[in-house]
């Protein structure tokens, strides 16, 4: 039992790891990305810790062009926007990330569906994941 | 679905709500007095302050916006109103929908007999990137924020684009929705915005040729609402046009036992059906390309009200951004999924559409101060019912609206039925 | 005073806390899934969670300790009860005991059977100076913190110096009650201070002789706390050990109609009464040496109990800071106006007292999050009233109990009273 | 009815001219400082202004060690203790504000119940309204 607890704080160990990790319900197999606690199926606390592949497919996404603080602080604004996007990942959780290494100019370039896979960055002195197409 | 009954019923007899827009040096206990005298205002027949009972009172965040907690009591102090118990309701731009479930329940519990319900917020204090990350805080901040970036024109943009991407709608759909919310704004004194868009290009063609520029080749709205230099993008596929407006307002209304309801007014409003329901974040969701939690409130609104959507006359939907007004149109019913992009272009929502939507200008024009908004929606039910709406009366004598008051980008929704009696 | 009732009857059937501590690491979604856990495993009979039917979730300002607003839906998500309606409920340090309130209103009205009430803070992520000015927002900012720096022990410590220019009492009265909530919160396994301050004097006498340093000539615990180096003043007339502390923590409560009550559990609590007040300012207040919005919740509650202070076996009061405690005893009638402090001196208050206070340590010991607070309390009274709290277990098998939670330096209080059926 | 509105900016106005400034309803002459545009007896919005003099007495306060950011960037802490006050006005109402040019150190020579009148002061570029022994 003396596993890390399943929650934001563990999530964060593990990226700085790059590693992505979600918990996965023992009774059931409810898979949690990020990890929880408890499971929303059968309200069974019993998890484990599970590896994501990191690969998926994405969902919906934004160009953005007026970022939250962070974003500006990370050199992003008008004339430099980023793609914010939700991913479906293989094992079936989505979840919202950057995502890089695409033409935020021509945004029909950028199709729902097309295969991406998980990278690591560096925002900020923490370790943050992103995706770029697969 | 469960059918959900409240112990006796209710009504709305009074309402009022200060204009919407940026008011420097006033604060939202200024706004909270203005909107109150405005209520006060509004009731027919008897009634003395004296008789509210308790307070409930929807509020985003004075905390981020005006550093200043508790609002509840000092609202309450301001308005004269101690030492009635207060509250402060919170569900992010859902706050003021939910406050007037809260005013509802305590009615229906038998506790007291007559409630003000209220909502206010003060957000043009903050310059517009602390109000950006002050919303941003209404969407999971471990988990859409921090890592994605995301906004909230972001997160509605995303589902604009799972939303094109399942219909092929396209964004000059988008812009008819603030076409046609701007010319019902353009007809209510209290929006923030009271041009139409064809005035506005029709100004700044006349500024641009002034300043002896090129006169723009903008042949209509759609014309001036594709220039990137006229409605620049915010968040692709959503650009200035298509999002509310940074605002300050409030707005009040008066609840009492429906027994009460005639003593105060002659035409009283009765609740006649009311739901409410959360989600998670916006990526943890089944749809992307409609808000569940909408669906399932309007459900449970129209299984106590025992209506369906054909019977609602005319509706305020939550436009924080043109893409949620058309997936509310489908949420609530109206039309069915994918099809509220053609009743749009086909003006089906206009005013006198076979379903008028957001004749107030909804959020897109009459303004959107998050707290305040889902009771600024009632405000405009309550006069188009009682066909007080002047020029932007909806037509057919409207006796069912509906409100539907979104927060987030989903997590939360609530829906209310109100019927003239 | 007017005598409410309830459409019909509530019930406590559950109920579960964290402990109350500093817990890096732990954001409030995980301290509201831990009490989450314990309210289900206290649930002596039938229940599945999935007939939670919506949840109130009282919390002061997750918006400047966490930047994280609209948290009743994820707090919802994270509990596994999605799609829940969720409503989050403030009124600063008394959110917990108004989101009570509206639990009980949303079960007497007829709308839901079965309600989950919590109460949540976290606050250790800030430093001390970041704390104290976002509790500082409880306070009117524009007219008591700015103009006067007023502080939330400021504003206490001026009711202190009312109270004793009017009554004579002495700052040994208020050490008296710091001394005797330490000494319950050490039976309380989840207080934040599980030390009696006897033992904390033990031990810093040998921490100094240890270091070579003189021994302090402390005779008992009142020359320890009258010594400046070991009780620093924050606020004169209060000093360290009058003050509750930064905590982080939770609380939960399962709520419904009275019918269902004992499906669920053999030994249900009743809601036998309930009552809230507001008042402005502290300056604005007709006395400074007590709390009206107190006098009138308490008065309200009583009648709607149909009791008096005298049939109260057990109450947790809102003792923010330690005259907060000596003046809630007055208020809620346990004793005449100025004799609280002397019932102090003479041990009315203790758990085989007269009046037994804060048999959990209070929030003085047992932790003050701040949202969590009014929800904590009851569940005090659930384990007092079922005879369930262990080694402060108060004596003579107490049927009836009371929570007096207190928001601001008075802007706030809520009183509910409970019954063991 | 060109007169400044009965709130917080026009109290702040007033201030910065050295001048107390609240209002009164016309109907029954109800005071409030600061100033309300709406008479919390009788519901009347009809206001007018009035100065007060400045004079009171001690109702309450505190000396104060650990203050708020404003309070310590202006110099107080705890080696530099201040004394928040209640003050009870000739003319009724009470209101909040530092007491000055009294001994903190010594709290017991400060008396509920004593004379005070109002000064002015600057505090970050503010004017601000205090007290001290009259
Ligand atoms: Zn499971
Ligand atoms: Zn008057």
């Amino acid at each position: 039992m003396n596993q890390p607890l399943f929650n934001h704080a563990s999530y964060n160990d593990y990226l700085s790891q790059r590693r992505l990790m979600g918990s996965r319900c023992v009774k059931d197999g409810a898979l949690y990305l990020p990890p929880r606690a408890l499971c929303a199926q059968d309200f069974s606390s019993e998890m484990e810790w599970v590896e994501f592949r990191g690969r998926g497919r994405l969902a919906a996404f934004s160009i953005i062009y007026i970022g939250p603080d962070h974003m500006i602080e990370a050199g992003y604004g008008r004339e430099t926007p980023y793609c914010a996007a939700i991913i479906e990942l293989e094992e079936g959780p989505k979840i919202s990330a950057q995502l890089l290494d695409v033409d935020v100019f021509r945004p029909e370039t950028i199709h729902i569906g097309m295969s991406v896979q998980a990278i690591y960055i560096q925002r900020s002195q923490e370790t943050v994941l992103a995706f770029r197409p697969a | 679905m469960k059918r959900r009954r409240l112990g006796r019923g209710v009504a709305v007899v009074g309402a009022g709500m200060t204009r919407f827009g940026s008011f420097p040096g006033l604060s939202s206990r200024d706004l909270f007095v203005d909107a109150f005298q405005e209520m006060l205002a509004s009731v027919d027949n008897g009634f003395h302050p004296q008789d509210i009972e308790a307070l409930f009172i929807g509020n985003f965040s004075s905390d981020l916006f005006e550093k200043q907690g508790h609002t509840a009591p000092i609202y309450t102090d301001w308005a004269g109103l101690l030492p009635r118990p207060a509250v402060r309701v919170e569900d992010a731009c859902a706050s003021g929908g939910v406050a007037l479930r809260q005013g509802i329940q305590a009615i229906a519990s038998g506790m007291y007999d007559v409630v003000l319900v209220g909502g206010v917020e003060k957000m043009t204090n903050l310059p517009t990137g602390k109000v950006t990350d002050a919303l941003s805080t209404a969407a999971d901040m471990a988990y859409e924020v921090a890592p994605a970036g995301f906004t909230f024109p972001g997160l509605y943009a995303a589902m604009a684009t799972a939303y094109m991407h399942q219909y092929s709608a396209t964004p000059e759909t988008l812009m008819r929705v603030s076409i046609k919310n701007h010319e019902n704004g353009a007809l209510n004194p209290k929006a923030q915005f009271g041009a139409r868009i064809r005035d506005t290009m029709t100004a700044k063609k006349a500024s641009l040729v002034k300043k002896g520029l090129p006169e723009p080749a903008w042949q209509d709205e759609l014309d001036f609402l594709r220039d990137e230099r006229a409605n620049p993008t915010i968040a692709w596929p959503l650009r200035l046009f298509d999002c509310s407006p940074v605002s300050d307002g409030a707005a009040l209304l008066l609840l009492v036992s429906e027994d009460l309801a005639r003593s105060i007014t002659d035409k009283p409003l009765r609740v006649l059906g009311t739901g409410q329901a959360s989600d998670g974040a916006l990526h943890n969701r089944a749809s992307l390309h409609s808000i569940p939690a909408a669906r399932l409130a309007a459900q449970e609104a129209y299984a106590m009200a025992g209506i369906g959507p054909a019977q609602v006359r005319v509706a305020e939907v939550h436009d924080c951004f043109t893409i949620a007004e058309i997936m509310a149109s489908e949420d609530l019913g109206f039309f069915q999924p994918g099809d509220g992009g053609l009743a749009a272009d086909e003006g089906l929502t206009a005013r006198n559409g076979l379903h008028p939507i957001n004749t107030s200008g909804g959020l897109k024009s009459k303004g959107h101060p998050v707290g305040a908004s889902g009771v600024g929606q009632v405000v405009e039910i309550w006069k188009q019912l009682r066909g007080e709406a002047g020029e932007r009366q909806a037509p057919g004598n409207p006796n069912i609206g509906l409100v539907h008051n979104v927060g987030g980008s989903g997590q939360t929704c609530a829906v209310t039925i109100f019927e003239r009696i």
